[in-house]
């Protein structure tokens, strides 16, 4: 009925291959506010993900995401390093060694994740990050889970809340990361890390089906 | 791109080893994690140094790892802070017990990076203390943003406070010799053309023939204000007027005056920039007691320059002149 | 063209102006006409030492101007030789007595323009001497072209025969080791961009965003061959393989490997081409005992590399050790 | 009859006319195959020699010549400043103090001063040099002067030889100076110096009208 270590696996491989087909598209945001890196980050990132989960098959979700969160941190640089890896350590601690995740403990996992991202980063809601991508989720997965208790729901909607999240960062003036130095100039502009984010979780929905 | 690289993946590796092979009596580069190590680290008894950042600014930081500078550096990716299991094995590779302070430029990716490393190493025992540099005028409002960026003051606190360190200061010492170099040292440059990140393949911005972009950091991003072309003299004066204001320089203040290049400007016109620089400071009765011109943090390929202004006192200046002797700095050894 | 200057005519003026600013420990700045000399010169029973030629290659020659390089350096107009009048002012300035080693890199301009000076000299009772230097292998039938140029070479030349003069030789003794300097050192270099000179305003050639020119000079002019553009290492192969035919090396010599950016390369790249021509010299049982990697000599913003190696021998390597103290090159003081 | 100082001081007059309004064209003739400086070196140097004749006017032709030659020597740099310099201080010797210049001291001085240019820079005809202009200009020179004496004879077949001759250097390969660095690549430009040449001439002969 939940969510098992296949489905953590499949997630993180399909992640893996949204950054590699959204390398240059990720790259492409990067670089009118920001430094041209953000996909070249995120695909190294999650390739040597890959590499990790071969070598070492996790025996849990919990571990699937723990392991995922520490090449991260060690692979990823710049600013998404630090907080991809921090929110996903975040979410790994709030799955415990559980091998079958229901929809609330999802819900509670993916709010430890933005609770992560915010501790570290410090960007409020509007800021122009990848917050923008993950309070929307975070709030969507809440509603879905209080729900029917599905939890392919829970992912769906995380997933499109993500994803209208990453496009009303547009119109936002950056006040966090590189884009901030832009001030005015970032307006008009979509932030890569909430379109990463939008990926990731779109890849958990569809990891679930 | 047209760049001496085999494999955009590669370029860091390769260079870094390029970098080891010829300085192989001042260094010692360890290639996975990759980090840089002056040749006789830990020394004895003495506070370690280490910085780090995004490669592509060379010959920052690992061209300052030597005697009287860093003990060593970390470089990430192009224009990509480095990682904890990065920064944690320099770190602990350089400490003598004395403690070790990372010299930080003030960039989201690179504080957490150092923030999160640091935690690790003083959870393996290691007394850690930051200094953070964040010198560029060019970041008006940094209340609402990641507040101002660490520039060409960089080289300056490495050197001063790498300095401080070889003379046997302690671990307090060291790092408020840092803090108080970065709080007297303001800069602000021009970019005059992009460069190009290997990986992206193409500029990282565009500017027609007849603009130039004021107030870039040195990451290949945006700067501030676009205007069009202007003179040498011009551009001086946009540069240094905020740096001057901002520090308060006034009659009788001595400094050091830096004048930077990005990487692909030619030397000769770094003193033209230099040149005005010069005047400007004298007409205020500033005395210009120490220079530096050259590439020392850049931005790749990018032509335009940035102008660095450090408030010297007599103790900062003697730090200046100590010896020292790595691949892209050396005087008095 | 964007550029750093104010004005096209006043390039030169302002850069050496702004330069004797920077350097007044070390210089002294001669405007009308220009020349560039060292602070106490002439030295007492030392041979003077005196290089130049056309602007737009800085450091060189102004840059190694000091205690155990050149003394005294004479710019011309950018990418022109310099003329008989500032040539010999600068000669007798620098002349304790002991006589002056002209060291001029074989261009025809620079060649008439120093023949002259050296005329000139010697009419007012200063022994001369030339040491011409002539190391670029790019140039193959020097029998039908005005020979062999000048390039990175001269550095070394400038050097060690520097290292010469200052240890006390007599006239003799330094042209004779600048000329063996010469003999024992080969260069070829590669353009990735052309230059613009700053009165022409256009670039001095044309390359496609595929191409490359290989064999290139140090005066925007362009090379011998043009060919697509290749990987740093097949790059390099392409610059090494010449230099180390014609200077037939072989397993046992010692060298110093100097790799050199045109000024437009990123510091990072010219150490891949580092790291690929010292693993090829290792290949061959040479040994490469000392390097140089950086800008030393330019062509204004040319992004390029020339891979220069001198074969060493005991005297040779003392004098490139020995103690060096200009803007550019500074070590051991 | 013959030719005066007015005639020289004309004729250096016109000259860094033909210099300032060739200067573009001289540097793009030395762009494809030398380093883009000749026509800024004849112009820097001519309009040095239009400051020293009004400052200390000369007397004779012979003494504009040799102030023509230490002007060009100490302003132009580069390969054409000693070769000029050495061209136009052969042509002031051979014209001695004449105050006076017939035809046959014409063509005399004008084959000193293409004798100074090959002894100075040992190019020979053929060898796409200024050498190349002067060598048939002097011969033309030599055989009006042999006709009925006119000076205007001998510099208008002076120029026009010289004009001739610029235009042979088209196909040549060049063997001497910056050019020969190309080899076959120089074929099909015009040689910048012998252009000059041309010009310096051609001004000369309208120096007489
Ligand atoms: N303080 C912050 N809090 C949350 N997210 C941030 C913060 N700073 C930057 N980011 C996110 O990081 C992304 C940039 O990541 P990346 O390009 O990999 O790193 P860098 O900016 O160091 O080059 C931004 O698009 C933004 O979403
Ligand atoms: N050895 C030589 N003999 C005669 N003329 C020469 C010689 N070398 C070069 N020249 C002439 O000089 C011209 C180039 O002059 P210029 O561009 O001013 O000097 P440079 O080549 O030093 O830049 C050539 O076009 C050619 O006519
Ligand atoms: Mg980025
Ligand atoms: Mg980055
Ligand atoms: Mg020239
Ligand atoms: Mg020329």
């Amino acid at each position: 009925m939940g969510l098992d270590v296949g489905w953590a696996v499949r997630w993180l491989t399909l992640s893996a291959q949204a950054m590699a087909e959204h390398r240059v598209e990720l790259i492409e945001l990067d670089r009118p506010i920001g430094d041209s890196d953000h996909g070249e980050n995120m695909d190294r990132g999650f390739q040597a993900v890959l590499g990790k989960l071969a070598e070492a098959p996790p025996e849990t979700p919990g571990a699937a995401l723990k392991l995922t969160a520490m090449t991260l941190m060690s692979k990823v640089g710049g600013a998404a390093g630090p907080l991809y890896g921090t929110a996903f350590l975040r979410a790994a601690t709030a799955l415990g060694d559980t091998s079958d995740v229901d929809a609330a403990t999802l819900a509670a996992a993916l709010q430890a994740a933005r609770d992560g991202l915010v501790a570290r980063g410090k960007a409020e809601p509007g800021d122009k990050t990848m917050v923008d991508a993950w309070t929307p989720a975070i709030e969507a997965a809440a509603a879905a889970a209080a729900g029917d208790g599905d939890v392919r729901k829970v992912l769906l909607a995380a997933a499109e809340a993500a994803e209208a999240g990453a496009v009303s960062t547009d119109p936002m003036l950056a006040r966090k990361g590189r884009a901030s130095y832009l001030g005015e100039r970032s307006i008009g502009h979509r932030d890569p890390g909430a379109v990463s984010s939008a990926l990731i979780l779109r890849a958990a929905a569809e990891a679930a089906e | 791109m047209k760049k001496l690289i085999n494999d955009p993946k590669a370029v860091v590796d390769e260079s870094v080893e390029g970098f080891g092979l010829a300085h192989a009596d001042l260094v010692t580069v360890f290639p996975d994690p990759k980090y840089i190590v002056r040749k006789d680290a830990p020394v004895a008894g003495k506070v370690g140094l280490v910085s780090g950042g995004g490669s592509g600014h060379e010959p920052l930081h690992g061209g300052y790892v030597g005697k009287g500078m860093l003990d060593a550096a970390v470089p990430g990716a192009v224009f990509t802070s480095p990682t904890p299991d990065q920064i944690l094995p320099a770190t602990l590779a350089v400490n003598s017990g004395a403690g070790v302070v990372h010299i930080v430029k003030n960039y989201t990716g690179d504080v957490l990076n150092f923030e999160t490393a640091a935690e690790l190493a003083q959870a393996e025992g290691v007394d850690v203390r930051t200094v953070l540099v964040n010198d560029d005028v060019a970041v008006e409002d940094s209340l609402y943003t990641a507040g101002r960026r660490g520039v060409g003051g960089t080289v300056l606190v490495e050197k001063i406070a790498g300095a401080a360190a070889e003379r046997g200061d302690n671990l307090e010492a060291v790092a408020a010799i840092g803090d108080r170099v970065n709080q007297n040292v303001r800069s602000m440059g021009v970019a005059l053309t992009a460069c190009t990140v290997p990986h992206a393949g193409v500029p990282s911005f565009e500017l027609e023939e007849n603009e130039i972009e004021i107030g870039i950091g040195i990451h290949g991003e945006p700067g501030r204000h676009r205007i069009p072309m202007e003179n040498a003299d011009g551009i001086t004066d946009r540069l240094l007027d905020p740096v001057v204001g901002d520090l308060g320089l006034g009659s009788g203040d001595n400094v050091l005056l830096f004048v930077n290049g990005m990487g692909g400007t030619p030397q000769s016109e770094l003193y033209i920039v230099y040149r005005r620089a010069a005047q400007k400071l004298a007409e205020k009765g500033v005395t210009v007691a120490r220079s530096l011109v050259g590439n020392y943090i850049t931005s790749l390929e990018m032509q335009g320059c940035s102008i660095t202004v450090l408030r010297l006192d007599d103790e900062l200046t003697a730090l200046w002149d100590a010896p020292v002797h790595t691949p892209a700095l050396r005087w008095g050894v």
